[in-house]
């Protein structure tokens, strides 16, 4: 037993050690740096697995190290964090395989490769920490190892995208943090427990707690991409595909989402919000980025971009489904975390693999690729039809959770907002889908398919694939005990008790 | 102690000497101001029952400083190409900043002095326990007690600093430590003939005043400045005389004095005994010890360091001034 | 008044006057010279204090003070006038004042 | 057979087995076999119809959102006629289509579209028949632009724009039903809805969205693009069943028997009316036979449009106008979808006469079937229609109108099949023009007839369809023909005078309102965007310069930061801070 | 306050540095250099162990020469001077390390200047180690002229350190540096004297029990003040600090920044809350606090405005030091504040000095290989130093306060000190702060990450060198995730109550 309290340390420490290791790696050694890279990311899912089944069986996995004064790095596992320490295991596996493949033959592999698997022991422990302090710590830590993989092309325009990235995280970091330090002294170092802890504070204090409240949602709201704090979001993308991949599906937008929903759950606790009446202006914050971010993404011709903004108005729903309180809403919020990572990362390898295959970044040079590239353009509807709402993919299972929910609390106004926004959603994905699938393309001349791509087309085209796959199987076999969503049902029953 | 009319002259004339001394229009009158106001400071320790401070005073802080000072004016001035007249006061328009600096400094006097009237009258200090506890030192003279024995500490840190400011000058010229060399020059005759004379009677006077040490005004200090009062002369009247000794015998001259004090304070050490805490049958003579060692090191340490600040030190090949070293 | 009280006064002002002369004297040497005058002024203080004892004994403390403070004054003299010789073998200046006029426009 | 029939996995196989297949034609090699293959996946569903009772369901839980599937007596009338016009219309499509690529893919949308249509009939609950309906709506998009024309890509947007749309309407009502309802079983909904505050704006939003589908006014606008453009089978298939899939939506959600709703009735009733009407006026002045066939499906549709509203209007009669609307949904599907195939017949050279006749009799059959002459399931369609309509007169004295309104549409109807059939008619026409066409095509058309012809003889033998004052009237009365006469007798002075139709409305009518209305929004949208473009420039500029001016090498702030290190400066701070430090601390 | 006689080791980490710098000079440049490195890591060991005795058996007294105080001089050991104590070792040893590199012959450069650089690390040594000992004697004594003359051997040894270059800038700023620094002094002993007349005792626990607030104690505590104000350079008196830490040799820079800052700093601190805690009000603590923060604003603007590397990190050190200043005035308040605010303080300044020797290390680095440290000429170092880079970013992370970090922990601890005392402008002017100084530092970085000009040449930089700069980052790093043992030990005999592990109202 006092071993497995260890477990979420290996966890962590599989990507972290990774890492380190890499760095020392020399440039010219591929084949080491990859069987690393992809042993661990396996080893890792292995343990995650293990973690899982020991969760499951009611056992419960506390790692504790203290810091100071009171302040632990705690790393615990409950449910809500093997969702997303399991999402992360599984598209860092993903995008690893995806990453050796696109950045073959460029430099500063290790470099990449090293701040990679750091990205990703941080967004486990995020996933893992079990207080706002532990989690405080690998936020920063995050904002820390994302930036060298933001600028890594050295360009003046990536450089420039990574200053924008850090001016808005950073600052984030900073409000968090003191909101934080303001918390603890009212309320001491507080421990992530299911249905809160601050309700405990005495009445006097409360204006000060929504405050608090409002300055640590602008803290993660910076990463969640909420409107206005979302500008960094679509200037990261001049990232390499990988990056932004991971960017948007896993680490840094889901950091701040998964932030808000410890802190309304697990710190706040959902009935304490309720009495304080903040989630409603949460909830309207959500609502105006999923619209104003389907707007943004109509309007926009180069495909990554339009994918940014995708992701600004999609990472929302999550927000949204935690701010409409009641079980339902939940479900639909926290099942879109995942469902939301694994449609985007497929978008943005599809994305990848149009620019490495045939150099193609926007939207208006995409006539007719789907016959070059079939099978990238066929994960690419897939996941694009998810994001759209349509059924049976996954992401049709959110939205249906999240306007049940907004029903169960009486908010008609959110099934509006879900509806206004499938229509927007639709209205910049059809269009792209149509181009590839459906026009000619006559006036482009087709020159054939990069070299490059054909050469790496099995680490380009896998990890797509399998995403696309996963999109259809979480929404088809949504009913299964073990599908996100089963998951996140237990999650919720902990959550309101009932 | 009651005050008389010697106390009432030489207090406001000391403050009109400091006065005059910073304000004079030649940096040599200064300095010859310095050396006057040194004199009459030690006077003052006279009338305030510190002979051990007085001729400290007198030696060093006089004697030894003005000649610092005047070797460095000489130095810069022999150097200097064409003569620039320094501006003594600031540029124009500063009448005002003048007069608003010296309200200033006046309400900062004032409150030290107003704080001072309320001091206690009658303090003891540690008068009566340094007077039990002397016996037990190895000296008769109180302040000799208390700088070597009861705060021998602090003096050991003290010949630290010196030994350091010896090996921060050499490193200021970026040199190894060598032989100080004279550059020929003309010695006067007369200056050659009162050497002859004064040399050995400053090198007796100076062996008195370690000796005496122990139980009146006098030590190491005092006697290591009288030395290197002679070695200062002749390196100033161009007497032929170089430290013609091999680099580390140099180098442990300047060490011997911090070095042994250290080392028999480390030496004593042990047991119960803690550290610099001599053997009572022993005391006396460490300290003679210390006291002898060091007044070499001091002789040595002050010489170069005249000669440091004088030009002596004789920095690369060149004398024309060119810094060497990588500028920025 | 006793001989302590107006010795310590005298050196208190003998401590602002070095002060004064300190900021506004520009002369590398001058500055040497009010931080000479300074250190004597709280040498004179110490001193005009430890002569306040009824049995007429001074107080050998800060005697011992005093002689270190002496010393460490001399030392430190001797190390600024010869870093004050090097600027003026670089520079041919002796004062702050001059070599910033003189490389106004270069960073220092 | 009975054991097949009540394991799952046949049912599953049933359903998903058009999804294995369009993806096996992932493998180049196996297209041609998977070509002849496709159109049989239909039959297993069109044996179920006729095999499997009623009442019989199966739960799967780990699928979707616990899903069921089962048959009740609706899902086995639609099924029946959907699975047989999939079928039929494939095997048509096998000999109809020529290009081998365009062949496989039109089947892969086919087999996509097919698996939807039959899902959503045998669905039982309100997400997989959500899925199905999605699935089928997207699908069939590749039907639509098949040609892959200029048309047919503008066709495939207003038709997909629409769709997006219905989507979001259906999926608003049944996610506010399911609330209500608590599970997403199909059958507890319309129960559920009647009592709720909320039931205004579910029976709205279903109404609009099936609507869209069942191309309802004013919705209809993609009906007479896509059908246009689509290949000739795929245009009998969107208007025969698909169509009907939104007719499926509305008796599935609507809460229809089960209270009053005189106000929503009166509306749907008066909606189908103008629909019925409107359909017949526009479709009169188009010049392509599938756009004219199209409008028929809108004043159709109208007329079943009606039916649903007298559910609504007068529960009691539920029952009744239930039985009705199965028989014109029958008849509707297998008639059109007949007429469509028809296209691809009519203009086709055959040298025997005997053959020719035939074919030409044809050609008549169905357009009669639709107009209502005796003989035909039209007959049995209106007849009971109007008669539903004489016991919905007890309780409203306007039906009375609306009943001879109907006939009126009737006539429409016979003036728009007889401009259908002067459009398709065989002229004399040049030999290059003639087109040859497989013997599978007559075979399959000649098969689609066949069930036209027998649709009112197994309405007969069908007995779980009571229709309402069967026995006040068969299919053979005579009195049924008037409208038919009516219409024909002026249609006969139209084409002898030759009037011509002086002016055409362009397919799709009202569509140029709304793409009015879309780019107004759309610049909206600009202006607002641009706004907030503008606003974040200057932001960041201001930033910028910001960041300039602090990092620029400024006299001010180095004089200013070089100040401190001056003597005269120092002086001054040293000693104020002195001051202060000792006004700050206690004097005593 | 116990008193132990503790063992020798005090004396020896005391003795030992000034004994290897005498041994250095005498041994020259070469065994100097091994002698210097040996004794460094000596002393660490000794350090520890020191530490550990301290850990176990409490504070201990120790008087030198066997007169204890009141007429002698004692040593005194307890958390904060052991730990400080420590640290010194640590950065010290570090630098050591990196000295031994710095001070080789260059490769590839040419003999006239490799000369030079012989000659400084001739004299490096014995001064460094002087300054090294000065520190311990500053950290262990408790004897308030004892530690004048203490102040006067670090001033000195650093003055003589940042002359050792010999370049018109080095030597300037030196001079500067000694006039303030000497006056520092003066004024200090100046307050010694109105002390020791006034109550008659020298040492510092004695003074605690004896002093009453009056006029003298007030004069006393403004000039000893004011006097190390100076010598920390504290704004409005810092302007000599960013020339002397910029101009001198980088494993200068780096003592100087991290140590001997530090140094002035802990005697500061030591008497405001042991000594003098009878006497202060709390409001003059506001009047440090307000230069604090105006010193937190403009060095880091200040900083942003530098266009080379070693002067940006000179102002960064300004700003920081600003960071330390904070702990005074929320000493005033609750006691659950007033403890957070001087460990935060305290483990603030220990931090940076981590941090701003390693990324002085590295600044020093960079000026080996490229020969300057001009910022915009930094393209594609992250891909040809990247050690060096990294070790850079993990200093500049401490130096933001980015967790997890030593400056982490003393930015929240200063935070929640601020926040318990209800003085929250403090807190957000620390959150402001730490944002400017992400500004100067990702300045650097983002410009390191920039594709590589093509044919630019550099030295190759020794692993020692790149080695220890990364070390020290890494324990700036190190100190976020151990913080419970340097806590632990700053508990040891602490002045303020210091025993509430949670501190939260509730």
């Amino acid at each position: 037993m006092i071993m497995s309290n260890w477990l979420p340390l290996f966890i962590l420490m599989t990507s972290f050690l990774t890492g380190i290791a890499i760095f020392f790696l020399r440039e010219e050694n591929h084949s080491t740096r990859s069987f690393l890279n992809i042993f661990n990311a396996v080893l890792k899912i292995f343990l995650v697995g293990l973690l899982m089944w020991g969760v499951f069986n009611g056992h419960v996995y506390e790692f504790r190290f203290p810091l100071f004064l009171g302040f632990d790095i705690v790393l615990n596992a409950d449910s809500l964090s093997l969702l997303f320490v399991c999402l992360s295991a599984i598209l860092w596996l993903l995008t690893t395989i995806y990453a050796i493949g696109y950045l073959k033959g460029t430099s500063n592999q290790s470099r990449f490769f090293g701040f990679f698997s750091l990205c990703v022991s941080a967004t486990t422990g995020i996933a893992l920490a079990g207080n706002l302090f532990t989690l405080l710590v690998f936020y920063e830590f995050l904002t820390l190892t994302t930036y060298p993989l933001v600028v890594h092309k050295g360009t003046k325009e990536a450089v420039k995208a990574g200053r924008v990235y850090l001016m808005y995280t950073l600052l984030g970091g900073a409000v968090l943090f003191f909101a934080m330090v303001w918390l603890s002294s009212l309320a001491g170092p507080a421990d992530f427990t299911e249905r809160g802890i601050l309700s405990s504070v005495a009445t006097e204090y409360h204006p000060q707690i929504i405050i608090i409240f409002f300055l640590l949602i602008l803290g993660f709201g910076v990463k969640a991409a909420l409107v206005p704090l979302h500008g960094w979001l679509p200037k990261a993308m001049v990232a390499p595909a990988p990056v932004s991949a991971l960017l948007h599906a896993v680490a840094v937008v889901k950091a701040g989402a998964f932030g808000i929903i410890r802190v309304v759950y697990d710190l706040y606790g959902i009935e304490f919000c309720q009495q304080l009446k903040i989630l409603q202006g949460l909830a309207i914050m959500a609502a105006i980025t999923i619209i104003y971010g389907s707007i943004r993404a109509l309007f926009q011709d180069d495909l990554k971009r339009r994918l940014a903004y995708s992701t600004v108005s999609q990472v929302s729903y999550i927000i949204l489904g935690v701010a409409a309180i009641g079980p339902i809403a939940t479900i639909g919020g926290i099942v879109h975390l995942v469902h939301q990572g694994i449609m985007k990362i497929t978008l943005f390898f599809c994305a990848g693999n149009l620019a490495e295959g045939m150099n193609i970044s926007r939207i208006s040079e995409m006539n007719g690729v789907g016959r070059h590239m079939p099978w990238t353009m066929g994960a690419f509807t897939i996941a694009a039809l998810g994001m759209i709402g349509v059924p049976p993919m996954a992401g049709f299972i959110s939205k249906w959770y999240l306007g049940m929910g907004a029903l169960q609390s009486s908010q008609l106004w959110i099934v509006l907002v879900l509806l206004l926004s499938s229509l927007l959603n639709a209205a910049y994905f059809l269009p792209i889908i149509y181009a590839a699938w459906f026009k000619d393309s006559k006036e482009v001349s087709f020159q054939g398919l990069t070299t490059k791509w054909t050469q790496n087309r099995r680490y380009l085209l896998y990890p797509p694939l399998v995403t696309a796959g996963l999109t259809l199987l979480m929404g088809i076999f949504a009913g299964l005990p073990f599908s996100p969503l089963g998951w996140v049902k237990l999650i919720t029953l902990r959550e309101y008790g009932h | 102690m009651n005050i008389n009319i010697f106390d009432l002259l030489l207090a406001p004339t000391l403050i009109f000497l400091a006065w005059q001394m910073l304000r004079a229009r030649d940096l040599l009158v200064s300095i010859v101001l310095f050396i006057i106001f040194g004199v009459l400071v030690s006077l003052a320790w006279v009338q305030l029952q510190a002979p051990d401070i007085a001729l400290v005073e007198a030696v060093i802080g006089s004697a030894l400083t003005g000649a610092l000072f005047l070797g460095c004016l000489g130095h810069m001035e022999s150097h200097r190409k064409k003569i620039v007249i320094e501006k003594i006061k600031i540029s124009k328009g500063s009448k005002v900043y003048d007069c608003f600096l010296s309200v200033l400094v006046i309400s900062m006097g004032s409150i030290l002095s107003w704080s001072v009237l309320t001091l206690p009258k009658n303090v003891l200090g540690l008068t009566d326990k340094i007077q039990s506890a002397l016996a037990k030192s190895g000296v008769e003279n109180p302040v000799t007690a208390v700088i070597l024995n009861f705060r021998g500490y602090d003096t050991l840190l003290e010949m630290g600093v010196l030994f350091l400011v010896v090996v921060s000058v050499y490193a200021l010229h970026a040199i190894e430590p060598v032989s100080i060399k004279i550059q020929p020059r003309q010695a006067s005759r007369v200056l050659i003939a009162f050497l002859h004379i004064l040399t050995p009677l400053m090198i007796l006077v100076a062996f008195y005043l370690l000796l005496v040490g122990g139980h009146a005004p006098g030590g190491a200090f005092q006697a290591g400045a009288m030395l290197a009062g002679v070695g200062i002369l002749m390196l100033v009247g161009g007497v032929a005389f170089s430290f013609n000794v091999e680099r580390w015998v140099l180098r442990f001259i300047y060490v011997i004095g911090f070095g042994s004090f250290l080392l028999i304070g480390l030496g004593v050490m042990g047991g119960e005994r803690n550290f610099l805490e001599y053997p009572e049958y022993l005391s006396k003579k460490l300290i003679f010890l210390i006291e002898f060692l060091a007044t070499i090191s001091i002789s040595f340490i002050l010489v170069t360091l005249f000669a440091g600040c004088s030009g002596f030190l004789n920095y690369g090949k060149s004398n024309s001034g060119t810094v060497r070293g990588v500028s920025a | 008044m006793s001989t302590a009280i107006l010795y310590s006064i005298t050196g208190i002002i003998i401590f602002t006057v070095g002060l004064r002369g300190l900021v506004i004297y520009t002369h590398f040497l001058r500055k040497v010279l009010a931080i000479n005058v300074m250190g004597t002024g709280i040498f004179m203080f110490l001193i005009a204090l430890a002569n306040r004892n009824s049995n007429g004994m001074p107080d050998p403390i800060p005697h011992a003070m005093v002689l270190t403070g002496i010393v460490v004054a001399v030392s430190a003299t001797a190390f600024i006038l010869a870093l004050v010789v090097r600027l003026h073998a670089a520079t041919g200046h002796t004062s702050f004042e001059a070599i910033h006029n003189d490389d106004r426009g270069a960073k220092l | 057979m009975i054991f097949l029939l009540s394991n799952k996995l046949f049912w599953l196989i049933l359903v998903f087995a058009p999804l294995l297949v369009a993806c096996a034609f992932l493998v180049p090699r196996w297209r041609p076999g998977l070509t002849l293959l496709a159109p049989w996946m239909a039959l297993p569903a069109f044996l179920m119809a006729v095999f499997v009772k009623s009442g019989s369901s199966i739960r799967i839980p780990w699928l979707l959102l616990d899903a069921q599937f089962g048959m009740d007596a609706t899902a086995k009338v639609f099924l029946f006629f959907t699975a047989l016009i999939w079928l039929i219309a494939g095997v048509y499509a096998v000999f109809y289509l020529s290009d081998k690529d365009k062949k496989s893919r039109f089947f892969v949308y086919y087999l996509f579209a097919m698996c939807g249509n039959i899902g959503l009939i045998l669905a039982q609950d309100v997400i997989s028949f959500y899925f199905f309906f999605a699935l089928m709506s997207f699908a069939s998009y590749g039907l639509v632009v098949h040609s892959k024309t200029k048309s047919a890509h503008h066709a495939g947007k207003v038709y997909i724009c629409l769709v997006i749309l219905g989507e979001a309407f259906i999926f608003s009502s049944l996610v506010m039903a399911v609330h209500l309802t608590g599970n997403i079983y199909l059958s507890h909904l319309p129960a559920s809805i009647v009592g709720s505050p909320m039931r205004d704006i579910i029976i709205g939003l279903a109404l609009l969205g099936f609507g869209i589908k069942a191309g309802a006014l004013p919705f209809h606008v993609w009906l007479p693009l896509a059908h246009p453009v689509a290949p000739t089978p795929a245009s009998a298939i969107l208007s025969g069943s698909m169509i009907n899939a939104g007719l499926l939506g509305w008796l599935r959600i609507l809460p229809l028997g089960e209270s009053a709703f005189p106000q929503w009735g009166i509306l749907v009733i008066g909606l189908g009316l103008l629909a019925a009407f409107y359909g017949v006026f526009v479709g009169l002045t188009q010049s392509n036979a599938k756009t004219v066939l199209a409008y028929s499906s809108i004043s159709q549709m109208g007329m079943m449009t009606i039916i649903v509203g007298l559910g609504l209007l007068v529960p009691d009669l539920w029952p009744g106008c239930w039985a009705v609307l199965m028989v014109y949904a029958a008849h509707h599907a297998l008639a059109k979808g007949a007429l469509f195939l028809s296209v691809g017949t009519a203009a086709t050279k055959i040298s025997v006469p005997l053959l020719r006749y035939l074919r030409n009799f044809g050609l008549l059959l169905p357009a009669l079937a639709i107009i209502g002459a005796p003989f035909t399931s039209g007959a049995l369609a209106k007849g009971s229609l109007k008669y539903v309509m004489s016991s919905v007169s007890y309780h409203y004295q306007w039906a009375y109108l609306v009943k001879w309104l109907i006939s009126g549409a009737a006539i429409g109807t016979t003036f728009i099949m007889a401009r259908f059939l002067w459009l398709v008619w065989p002229k004399k026409i040049e030999k290059e023009k003639e087109v040859s066409v497989k013997l599978g095509v007559y075979l399959s058309w000649g098969l689609m007839l066949g069930m036209v012809g027998l649709l009112p003889v197994l309405t007969q033998v069908q007995e779980f369809i009571k229709l309402p004052g069967k026995e006040t009237f068969t299919f053979l009365k005579w009195s049924a023909l008037w409208p038919l006469v009516v219409g024909g007798v002026i249609t006969w002075v139209a084409l002898t005078r030759r009037w011509k139709n002086s002016f055409c409305i362009p397919e799709g009518d009202v569509l140029t309102v709304y793409t009015r209305v879309l780019t107004l929004c759309q610049s909206a949208i600009l202006v607002f965007v641009r706004f907030i473009n503008e606003r974040k420039e200057e932001l960041s500029t201001s930033l910028i310069e910001l960041r300039h001016r602090i990092t620029s090498q400024s006299k001010h702030i180095d004089h200013f930061a070089q100040n401190f290190g001056s003597w005269k400066v120092f002086g001054v701070m040293f000693l104020t801070l002195f001051i202060t430090f000792f006004l700050l601390l206690p004097f005593n | 306050m116990t008193q132990i006689i503790a063992s020798h080791a005090s004396v020896w980490t005391i003795m030992l540095p000034f004994l290897s710098g005498v041994l250095c000079f005498m041994a020259g440049r070469r065994i100097g250099t091994l002698i210097g490195v040996v004794t460094a890591f000596i002393l660490t060991i000794l350090t520890l162990n020191l530490g550990v005795s301290v850990f176990q058996s409490g504070p201990s007294r120790y008087a030198i020469g066997g007169w204890s105080s009141p007429l002698g001089i004692d040593i005194h050991l307890d958390g904060l001077s052991v730990l400080m104590l420590g640290f010194t070792a640590i950065v010290g040893t570090c630098i050591s390390m990196y000295a031994f590199g710095y001070f080789k012959d260059r490769k590839g450069l040419k003999k006239e200047k490799n000369k030079h650089y012989a000659k400084m690390g001739t004299y490096f040594w014995p001064l460094w180690f002087f300054a090294w000992g000065g520190l311990n004697v500053l950290f262990l004594s408790s004897d308030i002229f004892n530690i004048y003359v203490a102040l006067e051997i670090v001033s000195f040894s650093a003055i003589a350190l940042v002359a050792l270059k010999g370049s018109v800038d080095a030597l300037l700023s030196a001079t500067r540096y000694f006039f303030l620094t000497l006056l520092g002094s003066l004024v200090y002993l100046f307050g010694v004297g109105f002390l020791y007349s006034a109550y008659g005792v020298l040492d510092l626990g004695l003074l605690e029990t004896v002093i009453r607030p009056g006029m003298i104690s007030t004069v006393a505590i403004t000039l000893m003040t004011l006097g190390l104000i100076i010598k920390t350079a504290l704004f409005p008196i810092h302007f000599w600090l960013p020339p002397a830490h910029a101009n001198a040799p980088a494993p200068v820079s780096a003592i100087l920044s991290g140590l001997v800052v530090m140094g002035s700093f802990y005697l500061l601190v030591r008497l405001w809350f042991e000594t003098f805690t009878g006497v202060i009000m709390p409001v003059a603590g506001q009047l440090l606090g307000v230069l604090g923060a105006i010193a937190i604003l403009g060095g880091a603007l200040q900083a942003l405005r530098q266009s080379r590397l070693k002067m940006m990190l000179a102002y960064s050190t300004v700003a920081q030091i600003g960071y330390m200043f904070l702990l005074f005035p929320l000493l005033a308040g609750n006691s659950i504040g007033q403890g957070f605010a001087w460990g935060g303080g305290i483990y603030f300044s220990i931090s940076h000095a981590c941090a701003k020797a390693a990324a002085f290390m590295v600044a020093g680095s960079i000026m080996y290989a490229l020969g300057h440290d001009r910022i915009k000429d930094f393209r594609g170092l992250a891909q040809r130093f990247p050690i060096g880079v990294f070790a850079f970013a993990l200093a500049g992370m401490s130096l933001m306060g980015l967790p997890p970090s030593g400056g982490f922990i003393g930015k929240w601890m200063l935070l929640k000190a601020a926040m318990l005392t209800g003085q929250w402008w403090y807190a957000l002017l620390i959150v402001a702060g730490s944002i400017l100084a992400a500004c100067y530092i990702f300045r650097v970085l983002e410009i390191t990450l920039k594709a590589a000009n093509p044919g630019e040449k550099a030295l190759h930089i020794p692993l020692r060198m790149q080695l220890s700069s990364l070390a020290m980052s890494f324990f700036a790093i190190l100190l976020g995730l151990a913080a419970t043992i340097p806590l632990e030990i700053l508990k040891i005999d602490s002045p303020v109550f210091f025993q509430s592990m949670e501190g939260f109202i509730k």
